[in-house]
């Protein structure tokens, strides 16, 4: 078993958690959470793979984590603003109670 | 397989479960930043120190506030009566552990071909920002604007309807 | 006559030749500026519009000193600036300017009497409300004439014509609330299209033949001897060559715009317009550009005439310009309205100088258009200032008597009607038409120009006695007594009646010294001019007959006042003529059967066509296609619908069957893609596991 | 001589830990200047306390502490053994196990910002090539910290101080920030101890410290007044306002957890006037050239204890801010302010070694503090305000 696989084994495992997550929590701010984790899985493996990749001084991995970091910070920003919108609209952020497109 | 390797995964895939299963929503936001720093110290253990501490900058600095910041705002942090999981956790559950194990069988069917422990390749910060602003200045523009835009929709979409307030 | 200087060809271009292009974009900018401006802000557009001109005056006066050391340093200036505009392959659209003799003299006119004309139009236009865009109208027009004088590329030439012609046509109907002002700014933009239709052919055949739009490029412009032999070998039709016939396309061009015989309609009826304008318009530069332009091409015109012999390109400019002189004289002797009689002896005076041009060379046609610029805007200003004293009353049988009302304007204007009429020795009239009249003496084609000019003359001593006998003598027929115009009008009078003489001085045969400037000669004072050959016959005889016809125009109208009522004295003696000429010969009626009737038939024709012919085909089409949809109706609502209606309630029960997994759970959703990736990731492993 | 005397501690650790076999030398090095560190900026924390109140009581025009030991100056031992052996309270809604996190938590986070600092010559714990954003990852985590305090302890005024305190920090963690990256413009490098170096040189005997330039100086002034939003001191101190919210994050802390909010506060001014020293203040360089004989480490801390001494003197200056002050202030102001003297760092590495750079820089930055200052006057708006987190 080599590292790599140890590292994408984890990865592997903390995207399932988040999409366990992702998939069962109620709290839009938990499914929140739970696609960050998901994410980070992701940042995870492409670490992994610029580290034992046949080219790490080309950074390509690396660069790909620090722009997907950035990505996600905006995509949370967004996403909670959202969340706090819905919150004020419909006073609630359970999801199931969110099932309606009209306000 | 180094013995920091388990001792860190394990860490961030206890905070990774906690955060997914705590019944609070504000420990749950804590597990997270668990999660992250543990993410963060395994990115260490792979020479990423870049990126290792943006992770710390990024994750626990501005998205766990953030998340904790939406908690509060949202009343979130008093846990609900019925229960913290929707009706159709079991299925929700299922469709993750296929996930995990779809991939976990794909990491195992490649394992043989997967690269052996190569020496750990060192990168200067130096080069990080000459490849950030040369090689890849494309992407960093476009991250630019799209956080800029980012920044701006969020702030368009969490203002009030009513005007006059900070 | 001395030999010419042998022409030097200056490579160095002067810095004063650098800046030419700025003589019209000053004035352009000013309209630019002014066009911006609020209606309320009149002074700001008229110092605007004045500033610039007397800059471009001064810019201009600068040029013209500049070719005058250079030719009096014994070497005809000629300097272009050129510079290429578009670029397309192998061809490109060049533009520039040049500055030579006629080119400098031009300018000084023009900006001169431009200014004067600007000077007198803030107190002719003082009560207007849109003063403002009058001056910007104005502006821009002094911007486009200067810039059709200076023009080296016959694009360029192009562009400030056609600007020439669109501001005219504004400022022609610059009063455009009244029907008839409308009517004649239509008029005259048509007209003067026609021409320019002519002239664009002439000037792209120029442009295929020679491959250059420049006149003057050190040897390879189109009017230079390199082109204009290429030219020559091309043959065109009818025993013209090319030279010929694009110099008979670019006469047209002129004659839409000098208002030469068949054209000519237009600009009687701009007398609509403002008389600032018709002063600016259809005395001085307008009208001149058409003569102008024959002088600028004048090497094309004359090229492959043999030495004194003539081409037939300048055969028929001197025959329209004949024609066109005594045509226009006679209408002019029996109108009434005081600025149309001035506009037709406009159109005579310009035929005479196209005849000048067609038979005596630029010189005499330039010296003579420079001339009748100062005296015909001098008249024309001040029938502006009768009109403005009679409080815009224009029928001089509603005048009379005003030499004592108005005693400077009488002044100026009988010093201008003298010296239109060519008034021996002291007016500047006398010396350009007498340089045209000896031409036409020694014009070798035929002789009838010669006495076509002669019994012109005559009339238009005639004519020009009649009026301002009618206007100035006897006793005031109007209704308010009239009032002296404000010295901002008389004032421009006064300088303009000083150059109306001053000019004869410097076209005298003893001291030929424009002709010689223009044909870039030494030249030097000799009273020997009066020894050519026949010279003193032709002022003799021209004087004889300018005494004559002043003398018939007295003896006529000399100091009685017809009540306005009572018919015209020539009209008692001569009815039948009378009343052709007062319907100015129907020409327009002519027209009107002819040329406009057609095109109402023919409309009439286009519009049957479309209404029974096509309109049928498309109601023959249409009703087919309504009948084939009667029949598709018969079949839906008998056969399809039902079977229609029964696949329809399948589709909904179908679809709400789909529609329960639209829950609208996001989470529901995420489950559903995630399975989707479970099962092609499986796929794909699979597939890549062996 | 000196040089031994420069390097003493350095020398002291090598052979302390010289008498260990190879293999554990590096790790026990590291832990021994660990220790050391732990050690020391307590003790210095102590000073800290006595020095102050004895400052305040100056400025104030009192006494201050005066009665244990000779000055007083044993006042913070009797305050150790005080907050020692007090009952520690935890509230009976609290969150147990958050409420005891807190401060750990802070704690150690500011502890390991002195990681990165250089000391003095050769004297930095681990010399990181990216150690300034090391520095910033770890302070941004102490704000979770305060969070957890203030949210953990169940007590409105605790969450208000809480919010207040991390919605502050987190603007003025952008200003801190902003502020710093002109000096790794210029710099060239995110390691302190290069950028010490960088700034290590003399002209005519002067320093060539990044204070002493425009963008420096102006850098300088907004990384202060950052700093002092970081540490909710005065006049930033609305999270612990004590006229308004008890005392803010910490109101339901006792006894030692208590002292260790205290702690943590001293430590991260400590820590972050190292920080501001060693960005533009030339770190352990010595401000004369014929002054490079005194040891580095002597520059660093007395260079530390000029900028907390700077720390009290604006405490008992300057009245405390209003929240929407502080935020327009952070935003609207010193933001901008920020991005202004990036460009101009920006010029003046363009502008390369010529005399015009001083003069376009300075007039850019006075135009515009000039210009932005005039612009905040004119528009006063004071009026009813309310902030989001308080609904």
């Amino acid at each position: 078993m080599t590292p790599l696989a140890g590292y994408l084994l984890v990865a592997a495992l903390l995207f399932a958690i988040g999409l366990a997550g992702a998939l069962t929590r109620r709290n839009a701010i938990l499914v929140l959470i739970g696609i960050e984790l998901m994410l980070n899985a992701g940042n995870l493996n492409l670490i992994a793979f610029w580290r034992y990749g046949p080219h790490p001084e080309v950074l390509t991995g690396m660069m790909f984590a620090i722009f997907s970091i950035a990505v996600a910070a905006a995509e949370a920003a967004v996403g909670l603003g959202l969340v706090i919108q819905i919150h004020r609209h419909a006073h609630t952020t359970d999801l199931d109670a969110m099932n309606r497109m009209k306000g | 397989m180094s013995f920091v390797f388990y001792i860190l995964s394990a860490l961030t895939v206890a905070g990774a479960l906690a955060a997914v299963l705590l019944k609070n929503t504000v420990h749950c936001a804590l597990a997270l930043t668990v999660a992250f720093a543990g993410l963060a110290l395994l990115f260490l253990d792979l020479h990423a120190q870049f990126a290792g501490f943006a992770q710390i900058l990024v994750y626990i600095g501005a998205v766990a506030i953030l998340v904790v910041f939406a908690i509060l705002l949202t009343k979130g942090s008093e846990t609900p009566k019925d229960g913290v999981f929707s009706k159709t956790w079991l299925a929700g559950l299922a469709v993750a552990a296929a996930v995990f194990a779809v991939l976990g069988w794909a990491v195992l069917q490649s394992t043989s071909r997967l690269p052996q422990d190569v020496k750990a390749p060192t990168v200067t910060v130096q080069q990080i920002g000459q490849s950030l602003v040369g090689r890849y200045v494309l992407p960093l523009e476009i991250v630019a604007v799209l956080l800029t835009a980012a920044m701006i929709g969020a702030v368009i979409i969490a203002l009030h309807e009513k005007e006059g307030l900070q | 006559m001395q030999a010419a200087i042998p022409f030097a060809p200056q490579l160095a271009v002067s810095p004063i030749a650098e800046i030419l292009w700025l003589i019209p974009a000053l004035p352009v900018m000013a309209a630019g500026v002014a066009a911006l401006l609020k209606q309320s802000r009149r002074k700001i557009s008229a110092t605007l519009a004045i500033g610039s001109m007397s800059f471009s005056l001064l810019l201009s006066i600068v040029a013209f000193v500049h070719v005058l050391t250079g030719w009096a340093q014994g070497f005809a200036v000629r300097e272009v600036v050129n510079f290429t505009w578009i670029q397309v392959g192998a061809a490109s659209v060049d533009l520039g300017w040049v500055l030579d003799p006629l080119s400098a003299v031009m300018l000084v006119m023009v900006s001169l009497v431009g200014l004067l004309i600007f000077i007198y139009s803030t107190g002719y236009m003082a009560h207007d409300i849109n003063y403002t865009r009058f001056f910007c109208f104005l502006s821009l027009f002094a911007g486009a004439m200067l810039g059709v004088v200076i023009a080296n590329s016959s694009l360029l030439l192009f562009m400030c014509w056609e600007l020439v012609g669109l501001t005219s046509y504004l400022l022609i109907g610059f009063w455009y609330q009244k029907p008839a002002a409308a009517a004649a700014a239509k008029k005259a933009f048509l007209t003067t299209r026609i021409g320019d239709v002519f002239f664009l052919l002439g000037i792209v055949w120029l442009f295929a033949q020679t491959g250059t739009l420049l006149f003057y490029n050190h040897g390879t412009g189109s009017i230079e001897s390199a082109s204009l032999s290429v030219l020559l070998t091309q043959p065109a039709a009818l025993g013209l060559t090319a030279a010929g016939a694009i110099g008979l396309l670019i006469f047209a061009g002129a004659a839409g715009k000098s208002g030469q015989f068949p054209l000519h309609v237009w600009l009687p009826d701009a007398m609509e317009g403002p008389t600032p304008v018709s002063a600016l318009i259809h005395a001085a530069t307008m009208v001149a550009a058409g003569v102008y332009l024959i002088a600028r091409v004048y090497p094309l015109m004359q090229a492959g005439a043999l030495a004194g012999g003539t081409t037939m390109a300048l055969t028929v400019v001197t025959w329209v310009g004949a024609f066109t002189a005594v045509f226009a004289a006679l209408i002019a002797v029996a109108q009434n309205d005081i600025k149309r009689i001035l506009a037709y002896s406009t159109v005579s005076q310009l035929g005479y100088m196209m005849a000048g041009l067609g038979m005596g060379g630029v010189a005499v046609g330039m010296f003579h258009l420079i001339t009748h610029a100062f005296f015909k805007a001098l008249l024309f200003m001040g029938a502006g200032s009768v009109i403005h004293g009679c409080h815009d009353e224009q029928d001089i049988r509603r005048m009379g008597g005003l030499r004592s009302d108005m005693p400077l304007t009488f002044l100026t204007y009988a010093i201008g009607m003298l010296a239109l009429c060519g008034f021996p020795i002291f007016f500047s009239g006398f010396w350009s038409k007498d340089g045209i009249l000896e031409a036409a003496q020694h014009w070798s084609v035929a002789k009838a120009p010669f006495y076509m000019l002669v019994f012109g003359a005559l009339l238009t001593a005639f004519y020009m006695t009649r009026q301002i006998s009618y206007v100035f003598f006897g006793q005031w027929r109007g209704k308010k007594p009239a009032h002296e115009s404000p010295a901002v009008m008389t004032v421009p009078l006064a300088i303009l009646a000083f150059f109306a003489i001053a000019l004869g001085a410097i076209g005298t045969p003893v001291w030929p010294w424009f002709h010689d400037f223009l044909e870039g000669r030494a030249t030097a004072f000799d009273l020997h001019g009066f020894a050519e050959p026949g010279l003193l016959i032709v002022m003799l005889t021209s004087t004889v007959v300018v005494l004559l016809g002043l003398f018939l125009g007295w003896r006529l109208y000399g100091d009685r006042s017809p009540r306005p009522e009572e018919p015209d004295a020539l009209e008692r003696a001569i009815p039948p003529v009378w009343a052709e000429l007062r319907d100015r010969l129907y020409v327009d009626e002519f027209y009107g059967i002819t040329v406009i009737a057609f095109y109402a038939w023919w409309a009439r024709v286009a519009d049957w066509i479309d209404r029974r012919v096509w309109g049928g085909a498309v109601t023959a089409v249409a009703s087919v296609f309504a009948l084939w949809a009667r029949l598709n109706r018969f079949l839906d609502t008998n056969v399809v619908d039902g079977s229609f209606d029964k696949g329809c309630d399948e589709l909904s029960v179908s679809g709400g069957l789909l529609a329960r997994v639209q829950t609208g759970r996001v989470q529901t959703y995420l489950r559903i893609l995630a399975l989707a990736v479970v099962a092609l990731a499986a796929i794909l492993i699979w597939s890549s596991r062996a | 001589m000196f040089e031994t005397l420069d390097q003493i501690f350095v020398l002291l650790q090598h052979w302390l830990v010289g008498f260990l076999p190879l293999a554990w030398q590096s790790v026990a090095g590291v832990l021994l200047s660990v220790v050391v560190i732990i050690g020391l900026f307590p003790a210095l924390f102590a000073l800290t306390t006595v020095f102050e109140r004895k400052g305040l009581g100056r400025i104030q025009n009192r006494l201050g502490p005066n009665r244990v030991g000779p000055f007083g100056f044993f006042q913070p031992v009797a305050d150790g053994i005080k907050s020692l052996t007090k009952e520690d309270i935890v509230p009976l809604s609290a969150d147990v196990a958050v409420h005891f996190l807190a401060p750990v938590l802070l704690v150690v986070s500011v502890f390991m910002g002195f990681a990165v600092l250089p000391m003095g010559r050769n004297m930095v714990l681990v010399d990181m090539d990216a150690g300034l954003l090391f520095y910033f990852a770890i302070g941004a985590s102490t704000e979770l910290s305060v969070f957890m305090a203030g949210w953990s302890s169940r007590n409105k005024y605790s969450l208000m101080g809480a919010m207040r305190a991390v919605a502050q920090m987190i603007s003025y963690e952008v200003v801190l920030l902003l502020s710093s990256v002109t000096v790794v413009m210029i710099a060239g490098s995110l390691s302190l101890t290069k950028i010490v170096e960088a700034q290590n040189h003399y002209t005519w005997g002067l320093p060539h410290w990044y204070i002493f330039t425009p963008w420096g100086l102006a850098g300088f002034v907004m990384f202060t007044i950052a700093a002092t939003a970081e540490t909710n001191r005065s006049p930033f101190d609305l999270p612990e306002g004590e006229s308004e919210l008890v005392a803010g994050y910490h109101t339901e802390y006792s006894g030692f957890k208590f002292a260790l909010f205290f702690l943590g506060e001293y430590l991260a001014m400590f820590s972050i006037s190292g920080l501001g020293t060693t960005l533009f203040l030339g770190g352990w360089s010595a401000p004369f050239s014929f002054l490079t004989w005194i040891p580095s480490w002597i520059w660093f801390f007395s260079k530390l204890m000029l900028s907390i001494f700077v720390f009290i003197w604006m405490r008992g200056t300057l009245p405390r801010l209003r929240q929407d002050q502080l935020m327009n202030f952070a935003w609207k102001f010193v933001l901008p302010m920020c991005l202004l003297n990036l460009f101009v760092a920006g010029l003046w590495r363009f502008l390369g070694a010529s005399w015009q750079r001083w003069v376009f820089c300075s007039a850019i930055l006075i135009l515009a503090y000039i210009g932005m200052g005039l612009g905040e006057m004119r528009r006063k708006h004071i009026g009813p305000r309310r902030y989001r987190y308080a609904e």
